[in-house]
């Protein structure tokens, strides 16, 4: 299957984007424009657009912490996403959540859900609604090798692999947890996701820094999902230039480790690269979509910027359907 | 008019309203071909088929799990946990999901689900079939809890619990199930946040619920002997509880007895006494009592686990001692 | 590896036992001295047997809620075990626990706790403190395949296998939850234990009534943990006669089903035939230990009717360490 | 005296502690090598090996099935648990296990373990980060809860626990971290159940814990400008609280206020009002007021969560009625 143009213009412009995204809000974190902590998904942004691209609206999407990609991505109003990170009035969830509670209904966009592991098992309540009325839409959650760990894990897979439910786990395998590595923690065979064998849930796993291979195999998961063929675990192989969080020293790993990444794996070079030297785009064209994207970035920089703090009072909405909380 | 069972009306609660919204559906251990481990769920399956009474394996995280997306994504969804002990082990599914939820999407969003569990000791079960979790999600914003008394009660309350956009953890006492009462067939509900006077009287209020309204009702039988006229207000839902109802009878009476079966010690009824105290302090003429489980585990051996459990007794002595306050 | 006479004679007897007491306990129950209710083995006795003549008193035992066996065995004085489950002062847990909860730190069978699933993770603490002292005690844990449902289960495995822990996980698959069919609520390869292969655990498939291969494969599995290679899963294909509880007409399971099960594959009978035919034993001997069983069953029951019910305020006692509980 | 931040002299209890008693280990996420995701336990692996100082996966659950196997096998294992809203994880095992080991077996083993969790708002880390469990495990016989508000008492409290018998859940709340105080060097215990009067006064008691305590001071020293002398109690520990220290400062004062940063409703500190009423009702010149977080999520904004958290101008309010009543 060769991908078209059109597709991989998108690719592309949506691992830039999700780049200088992450790259603006380490830099607004680290000037004290936002508050709290930031998982940013820097040198992962194939992962999430090469998955992004393969959903609809209508499907539903469990981010993870390290997913501001995949908020971006999910139809909602960008600079609303940016917004909610600023802790704005305007954020999508009303400054209430932050980096870590990005949501929106409109789009499907179902949160992630700050305790690890939680969403493998909301997750399927989703897709099993999907089942229940008949629809075609998928359900698409994001987890990463550490989050493995839990035991929601298990009754998730089990559950959703005996339901059949439409269900494709995005295993962001970057290596790490916070400070320990994957094996180090971990028993498994070959690769984490081996273990989908366990629940007769076919795995595939895939360089996370190629995204047309990313792509691919998502669109193959989501295929079978929506022809009611059950779950698909995607591995993708990648890796978190930045710490744990905007700020982490990250002294646990190795420098020359993470250099490697940046310097030979970069799937957005990689990418570039490819349509260059494939003739399908040109430097040019390539360059221009490098600044569309940083053009995008200051309109979201300055709605957010510009938007209102919420009222002390908006803390109190919204706590219970048709009951009023008390306030100060 | 008609008797039935206190398991058998939620049977019929639960029929009734799967045969109205086919938005509902029940989901939980056993609950399907075998009708749940207390039968209440018995007939369902048959009627509305696998897609809507769906058996799980024994995973407690994925039973709230599947209800909290399935009611994100527009479904109203009963789970079953089996015994409420059990529910620590969704613990993180109720209070940081369910309860959050609306809030997370920032109103845009309901989660309009029910959890049905089995509380209570007296069955000799021992220490983890026995306990009655109310305290430990009461400081948790978001959360309905409901915990009728009767049969009647029992139908319209989880009607009721059904169609409400809250989470609601709906309580049965394991030892009131075969309990018979008078049910309407048709459906109704009994609106959510409102306690009931169960007996009237002017010297001390007892506020309690499920099982305990019977042993309060059995102790103010007694009493109103000895000229002592108690009242007794079943709360029926813990939370919202039904403020207006007790201040009435506090504004008459000015002397409280809590009852309830949990430990002492972070008890459930803590809140209604601070309430009291909060914005009724002025009419108490004695200290607001309460009478509890023991700060034990609940035993076995019957011998135990009745002195774990509030006795008549036990109530009778400090209605006596706030009386003569 | 041929297994000597008295080894013979000891798992032919301790099955004898555990059906004898299963037995008694069952009319007990239905007679009224047994508050609560009671989970019966009857018919997996070569589980119980065969795994418990391969550990040491100084081995951890995490039973599960059908294991009265694994208790009567494990070196607790077994009328105190009955005396439990009669609500006796003198059970071994004071009457506090019943049928559920039989514990002995003694001969540490370290007790089931009735959240199913919760001593899949707790096993790992002593198994951990025996590596911590550097004993070579192994912790052997009982779990239906219903259990395997819950989320502890990958949590424990996961962890047991990369700490090589010196864990048995005595998978004791008898085909129902309550009234759920093992395959109608998970989704597993071929057997429901192959999902130790994800965590590097090996695991064997065993024919549960036949004490014999139990025995042997339990004592493999020992001797791997001891000589610290780590944690093994025995899946023991099994079925109980009774209904879930004493008392449940099962009415979830066909008849014929409990028929074949009783007639053609009674653990008990197929090792008296097989002493029998291979002349290890007369069909007096094996007579003999029958007699013998009854009577030690009578004594225990002696013992349980005769025993004082606990007084009251025994309820208080050991809350808290060091500290006093309010009474009545 | 030499000053040491409160993770300083939390991490220097953990080291004396572990030098003492080789029974006693550290388990959790990112303990190890990288000593913390708030950096408290820093060096312990260097110093007392991968035996002693353990790495798991994100598995909660496990963290305390292994503390809980370990503890009942004679070890002493103190667990961290990365943000106490992560402990709805591990509730059961702390609920249902935890608690009930020493019951269990009748008094033949005992369950001493910590779990360290990390509590408290003000960070803006929104309602997964910033929760504060105290009312979730008050009705559980069983635990013993410690929340020190100053370096020198986490370091006494901290040994205290390690040293206890009893399933210990110790709150550290995030903010305090980096406060810096006197701490002695040597190893020393505070007593557990023992609560302190951080500041004496005759008007009104308020009764607070951890962060709390510091705004508690600046409204008294504030007040006592205007003539009001506040009294203000540390509880320290807030399972078993400190019921003597309390009844004599109520003695003096008549009046009392509870402050806690949780949500309002079943606050924990509902159950020091409702043991004073009990027991010190005649003496009472005011209602009981309770100071709390609103019974709302925390939110993420600081706007939002500044509004969720007490005041100080709501505790002057309150100190202000109460003392006038
Ligand atoms: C239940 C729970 N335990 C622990 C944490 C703290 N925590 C947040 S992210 C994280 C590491 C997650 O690692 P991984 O899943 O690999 O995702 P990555 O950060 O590598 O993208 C941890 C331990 C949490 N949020 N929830
Ligand atoms: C966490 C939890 N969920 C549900 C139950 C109720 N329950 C007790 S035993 C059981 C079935 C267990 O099946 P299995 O593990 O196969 O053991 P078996 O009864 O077949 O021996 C269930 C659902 C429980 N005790 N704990
Ligand atoms: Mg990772
Ligand atoms: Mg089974």
């Amino acid at each position: 299957m060769n991908l078209s143009k059109r597709v991989l213009k998108e690719l592309y412009y949506n691992m830039v984007l999700i780049r200088d995204f992450e790259d603006m809000v380490d830099k607004y974190a680290k000037k004290g424009y936002i508050p709290g902590f930031i998982h940013l998904s820097t040198g992962q942004e194939a992962c999430q657009a090469g998955v992004m691209l393969t959903l609809k609206e209508t499907d539903y999407k469990f981010p993870d912490h390290r997913s501001h990609g995949v908020c971006l991505l999910s139809g909602t109003p960008k600079e609303r996403v940016l917004a909610e990170i600023f802790a704005k009035k305007t954020g999508i969830s009303g400054g209430r959540g932050g980096s870590m509670h990005i949501l929106d209904i409109k789009c499907r966009n179902m949160g992630f859900n700050a305790i690890q592991g939680a969403n493998m098992v909301t997750c399927l309540g989703t897709a099993f609604a999907s089942q229940y009325n008949n629809t075609q839409d998928v359900t698409a959650v994001f987890c990463g090798d550490g989050t493995i760990g839990r035991g929601e894990v298990h009754e998730g897979m089990n559950i959703a692999a005996k339901w059949k439910l439409p269900i494709i786990y995005v295993l962001v395998n970057n290596e790490y947890a916070i400070s320990t590595r994957v094996e180090s923690v971990h028993s498994y065979p070959k690769n984490l996701s081996d273990r989908a064998w366990g629940y007769c849930i076919p795995n595939e796993v895939i360089d996370g820094n190629d995204v047309i291979a990313v792509y691919k195999a998502s669109a193959k998961a989501v295929k079978r999902a929506r022809d009611g063929e059950g779950p698909t675990v995607l591995e993708l192989l990648t890796y978190r230039w930045q710490g744990m969080f905007s700020g982490d020293p990250a002294a646990y790993r190795p420098k020359d480790e993470v250099k490697i990444w940046k310097e030979k794996r970069c799937p957005i070079k990689r990418l570039r690269e490819k349509m260059i030297s494939d003739k399908i785009f040109s430097a040019e064209e390539v360059d221009e979509l490098n600044k569309q994207s940083l053009e995008e970035i200051e309109g979201m920089l300055k709605y957010a910027i510009e938007s209102p703090e919420p009222e002390p009072q908006d803390a109190l909405k919204y706590i219970y359907a048709g009951k009023e909380v008390e306030g100060r | 008019m008609r008797k039935l069972s206190f398991g058998r009306a939620i049977n019929e609660a639960l029929d009734q309203e799967m045969g109205r919204d086919d938005k509902v559906f029940v989901i939980g251990e056993d609950v399907a071909q075998m009708g749940g481990d207390f039968g209440v769920t018995q007939g369902l399956w048959k009627k509305y088929g696998e897609k809507r009474v769906k058996n799980t394996p024994l995973s407690e995280a994925a039973i709230l799990g599947i209800a909290n997306g399935a009611a994100m994504a527009g479904l109203r969804p009963v789970a079953e946990i089996m015994f409420a002990d059990f529910i620590t082990e969704c613990y993180d599914q109720l209070v940081n999901n369910s309860a959050k939820v609306h809030f997370m999407f920032n109103g845009t969003v309901t989660c309009p689900l029910v959890v049905r569990t089995v509380n209570g000791a007296g069955f000799h079960a021992a220490y983890h079939h026995s306990q009655t979790p109310e305290a430990w999600f009461l400081n948790v914003p978001g959360l309905y809890m409901v915990a009728p008394s009767t049969p009647y009660e029992a139908k319209g309350l989880l009607i009721a619990s059904i169609r409400n956009d809250n989470p609601v953890i709906f309580l049965e006492h394991k030892l009131l199930y075969d309990m018979e009462g008078e049910v309407s067939e048709e459906p109704y509900t009994v609106e959510i946040g409102k306690a009931k006077v169960k007996k009237e009287g002017k010297d001390a209020t007892i506020i309690t619920s499920q099982r305990m309204v019977y042993l309060a009702l059995e102790v103010a039988e007694e009493l109103s002997k000895e000229g002592i006229q108690l009242e007794v207000i079943d709360l029926r839902t813990l939370f919202p509880f039904d403020k207006d109802t007790i201040f009435d009878s506090i504004a008459k009476t000015g002397r409280v007895i809590l009852i309830n079966e949990a430990p002492k010690t972070g008890n459930y009824v803590n809140e209604i006494s601070q309430t009291i105290n909060e914005e009724m302090f002025e009419f108490l003429k004695a200290p607001i009592k309460r009478i509890t489980g023991l700060d034990t585990p609940t035993a076995f051996a019957p011998k135990l686990e009745n002195y774990y459990l509030p006795g008549k007794k036990d109530i009778i002595e400090e209605v006596k001692e706030i009386v003569e306050y």
